[in-house]
């Protein structure tokens, strides 16, 4: 009996640490992040990382060792211990979330009946956090790009929310994993509601501040925004961070609109790799499609388009349901 | 849309850059590459020295004893000295990767005992 | 509330290749005035030539700027020529005309490579490059060097274009110009790149006038000044061409301006490769430079640029003023600056295609 | 000689003559396209503004400054849609400076400070005369341009002066 229990508590620890937890979250936002710079420098016509392993697919490791062993500046008139917390926070607010995906089955490591609540709000904390990191930092160019991040998420978090709220309306559940399970015996949701869709994915890749919504970063304008000052491991952390964010937008996207890690009745990590690998294509692929927008065009245009359609969805999912 | 089409059919194609520690771009045949001499020939007429607009190449001694050193980090590669050279000792090679680490490297001596020999 | 903060842009930024400082005083995120401040790659340039032969100092101007390098040494060497009182050999300057405009080429497929950067376009940066690399590669089969030719000497130019190098030539123009018209149809469809461009950077073709810019940057005001309509120097008298103008003022103009001035540049090619006349390509010339001073202008990539060499009769130069194009775009850079909005400051400066290394020439070495 | 290319420099020639009768200056055509004028110090401001309200005038080219023995000579190039006009001032070695241009053309600031810069000539009520191009250490009254300014001389000057710091 107590064998049996301390078996299981072995296996729960080693489900946290190794699969699919921890380690192999942070592995797996590797190659992700490879993923998506592979496909990026294809749409570009180059090769891409191509040097460390095969492939280049230990790049993005290799990356996050070298700013490990680099020097950590704290800039003097910076205040040390926010600076110095926000990268750690950052990178446990992202990964957090990813523990609530479903991955090998359609029941994700930790659920629970509001999982979706917790992850949407977890998200929205880490441009509150950045903000936090730009205004602590004291530079001149962090500042700028901390408001223009400020600005961005007043544009984006509300048809975000919008978008990722109208599944659960559909499915009549806040879970992931219920609505993953939903959706096994349904059409995928992406099919009832093609526009909640799009918001989602275009508020998403505000949120990861990729082109054409990297304002804060903006390299040409801002020289790199809100994390001018960072060097080091606290910029390995916001790196880190970053890999970590897309693989949970490509995860969000999976779980909520393509039916998680199921096809009709299996249900198998392989099938969520796939879809993955699907999200990450479109996120490439409008990356290299667009140039950068100007924050106030963006916010007009998501003042003035997104929330009117998100709303308009959720209305006619309220309909038809 | 022009750009979709654009970079879905780029997303098919071979990259056009090249891998490069293992592909290597190669030099036209006719390119103006670093100046090489072949000792045998000069005959230490000094027209080269006087020609180059960076003073890379010095000459040493007199007539058919005189030592060449041409100093690869000064030239311009503008191939003025081939031009001039009236025995022809002179001519460009093709080769693209000419920069060393090594300070000593980027200097190499002419002289008519040990020829091309790279001094330390 | 108004408050006005000094932001500086340089000397070293992610979106300026080469250094330069504006000092701008922003208020409420948009410019109200700015100041320039050059002299961060002044190399000495003017003084040095007044220390070398006419001829060393060919590959000397040749080094102001990496991309219009041919623009320079042609406008030098047309100096020295008019001193000497030579008449160039007509295929030596149907030669210059190929590869200054085979230079116009490489430098716009540059430049709006850069732009789309600035706007953070990375694809059509890198699209551009692509495309760029074909030209370069012409160069190099022609002149045997990629970016500083050294094709020019006083007298005409040291390399024959050899008749079986024709049909390269004109497979790869094909490609540009195919290029071009996909560029520009990109520009026009696309939003993005509308919404970046278009009114920002106004420049009124009376201001133009009045600061004095050159090049595609008076083009796009719809002004039609171009050196090689007005002074038609090398072959330009005897091959008709277009000079393109917008009427848009702004920085979207002048992309127009450039991208169309691609495929009107591989016309002038092919219409001199079927002209060429079967003369000699050099003529000998005295090392010694007869008195005198003389002004030679050249329309460089980016506008015009002007030599003025005075020689003293001896094998030096007395003096060797060089101005280009930047230097008489920056006072009109200025002018559209003033009252931009921050984010779009990267668009404008790449607007005018500002070298840096171009507009000093001086600096002090030890 | 030149290719004479058949263009009606002599036309603009003969009307600048005209224009510029009352303020005694010598007009000499050089080449096909090639004006110069030898103007006064007291009248120069005159010639370039009435050459300015010519109809044909394009735009302003730059300003060359030449050391010429103990003098400057200044020369104004302006492009003409038939030719360039150089206009040629002498300033003196300890001069008084000239007058700015820059109120008859604004796009002249740059080429003023440069001259400045490097000739130390004086520009008088010249908006801005900061330096342009030399950096902000550098030691005073060192003009690199001018001809006593060898580079073993600039060195020179610039060691003492790092001393000094």
């Amino acid at each position: 009996m107590e064998l049996k229990i301390l078996l299981e508590s072995v296996i729960a620890l080693l489900e946290l640490f190794l699969f699919p937890g921890f380690l192999f979250l942070i592995f797996f936002s590797f190659f992700i992040e490879w993923l998506d710079r592979k496909m990026v420098a294809k749409f570009q016509n180059r090769y891409g990382p191509l040097h460390v392993g095969p492939k280049g697919i230990l790049q993005p490791f290799a990356d996050i060792l070298k700013l490990l062993s680099k020097e950590d500046i704290t800039p003097e008139s910076a205040n040390e211990i926010p600076f110095k917390l926000t990268p750690l926070l950052l990178f446990s607010f992202a990964l957090t979330p990813l523990f609530c995906i479903p991955i090998i089955s359609n029941s994700a490591l930790i659920t629970f009946p509001t999982d979706l609540v917790i992850v949407i709000f977890l998200m929205s904390c880490i441009p509150v956090l950045s903000f936090i990191a730009a205004w602590v930092s004291t530079n001149r160019f962090s500042t700028i790009g901390g408001t223009r991040l400020a600005l961005q998420m007043f544009g984006y978090e509300i048809p975000l929310v919008l978008a990722l709220v109208s599944p659960t309306i559909t499915t009549q559940t806040f879970s992931i994993s219920k609505i993953v399970e939903w959706q096994m015996g349904n059409l995928w949701l992406f099919l009832i509601q093609p526009i909640g869709f799009a918001i989602a994915i275009i508020c998403l890749l505000a949120h990861l501040q990729r082109l054409p919504f990297d304002m804060p970063e903006a390299e040409t304008e801002l020289v790199g925004g809100w994390l001018v000052e960072f060097s080091g491991k606290k910029l390995a952390l916001i790196k880190l961070t970053k890999s970590l964010e897309l693989t949970l937008a490509a995860s969000l996207i999976t779980s909520l609109y393509l039916g998680g890690p199921s096809f009709l009745v299996i249900s198998h990590p392989v099938i969520y790799f796939l879809k993955i690998i699907v999200c990450v294509f479109i996120f490439a692929n409008l990356k290299a499609l667009f140039a950068r927008f100007r924050i106030d065009q963006f916010l007009v245009g998501a003042w003035k388009y997104l929330i009117p359609l998100a709303i308009l969805q959720i209305a006619m999912t309220q309909i038809l349901s | 849309m022009t750009i979709i089409k654009e970079v879905i059919s780029n997303f098919l194609k071979k990259p056009v850059t090249l891998r490069f520690p293992y592909e290597k771009m190669q030099p036209v045949e006719n390119s103006r590459g670093q100046p090489t001499w072949k000792i045998e020939r000069c005959m230490g007429c000094n027209l080269c020295v006087n020609v180059c607009p960076s003073q890379a190449i010095e000459l040493r001694g007199k007539g058919r004893e005189s030592e060449i050193i041409y100093y690869q980090s000064k030239c311009l590669f503008c191939g003025e000295c081939i031009d001039v050279c009236p025995t022809n000792a002179i001519h460009s090679i093709s080769e693209y990767k000419t920069v060393f680490p090594e300070k000593d490297k980027m200097k190499k001596e002419y002289s008519r005992s040990k020829q091309n020999r790279e001094i330390k | 509330m108004k408050t006005e903060i000094r932001i500086p842009f340089g000397p070293q930024h992610p979106d300026l290749e080469e250094p330069i400082n504006f000092m701008f005083e922003v208020e409420e995120e948009y410019v109200k005035k700015v100041s320039v401040r050059l002299g961060y790659i002044h190399r000495g340039i003017e003084k040095l030539a007044e220390e070398r032969s006419f001829l060393k100092n060919i590959y000397l101007v040749e080094r102001i700027c990496g991309i219009c390098s041919f623009a320079h040494s042609t406008c030098y060497v047309q100096a020295v020529e008019e001193l000497l009182e030579i008449e160039v050999p007509r295929r030596a300057r149907f030669i210059r005309t190929i590869i200054a405009e085979m230079e116009r080429i490489q430098n716009h497929y540059l430049w709006l490579a850069f732009t789309a950067k600035a706007m953070g376009f990375d694809t059509l940066f890198m699209y551009s490059m692509r495309d760029r690399d074909h030209i370069l590669k012409i160069l190099e089969l022609i002149t045997g060097k990629r970016v500083n030719y050294g094709l020019n000497t006083i007298g005409g130019v040291r390399r024959d274009l050899p008749e079986e190098l024709q049909p390269e030539i004109f497979s790869k123009l094909i490609y540009l110009k195919k290029r071009a018209k996909k560029y520009k149809e990109l520009c026009e469809s696309d939003p993005l790149i509308q919404k970046r461009t278009k009114n920002i950077g106004i420049l009124k073709p009376k201001d133009a006038r009045k600061l004095s810019a050159v090049g595609p940057t008076i083009r796009a005001s719809g002004i039609d000044d171009d050196v090689r309509s007005i002074e038609k120097y090398a072959a330009y008298d005897e091959i008709s061409f277009n000079v393109i103008t917008y009427k848009g003022c702004d920085v979207f103009s002048r992309i127009l301006v450039r991208i169309d001035e691609i495929p009107e540049s591989a016309k002038i090619i092919e219409n001199a490769l079927h002209n060429m006349p079967d003369t000699p390509t050099q003529v000998k010339t005295p090392k010694e430079i007869p008195k005198g001073e003389t002004v030679s202008k050249v329309e460089a990539p980016r506008g015009e640029n002007l030599h003025f060499l005075k020689s003293n009769g001896t094998e030096k130069p007395e003096r060797l003023k060089i101005r280009a194009p930047t230097l008489a775009n920056l006072t009109a850079l200025c002018k559209m600056l003033e009252g931009a909005n921050i984010a779009d400051i990267p668009v404008i400066i790449a607007g005018i295609d500002p070298c840096i290394a171009c507009a000093e020439r001086m600096i002090f070495l030890k | 000689m030149l290719k004479k290319r058949a263009v009606p420099v002599e036309g603009l020639a003969n009307r600048i003559n005209e224009l510029l009768k009352s303020l005694a200056c010598q007009v000499y055509v050089q080449r096909n396209r090639r004006i110069w004028i030898n103007a006064s110090l007291k009248h120069f401001k005159d010639v370039l503004s009435k050459l300015i309200g010519e109809e044909n005038f394009l735009y302003f080219s730059t300003i060359t400054a030449v050391e010429v023995q103990s003098e400057y000579e200044l020369i104004y190039h302006l492009t003409f849609a038939e030719a360039l006009i150089s206009v040629k001032v002498k300033v003196d070695q300890n001069n008084a400076g000239l007058p700015t241009i820059t109120d008859l053309i604004p796009g002249a600031t740059l080429y003023e400070r440069e001259i400045h810069d490097m000739f130390g000539i004086k520009i008088n009520n010249h908006p801005d005369l900061s330096p342009l191009l030399l950096p902000d250490d550098w030691k005073k009254n060192v003009y690199p341009l001018r001809k006593w300014w060898t580079k073993t001389r600039i060195a020179k000057a610039m060691e003492s002066h790092e001393d000094r710091d």
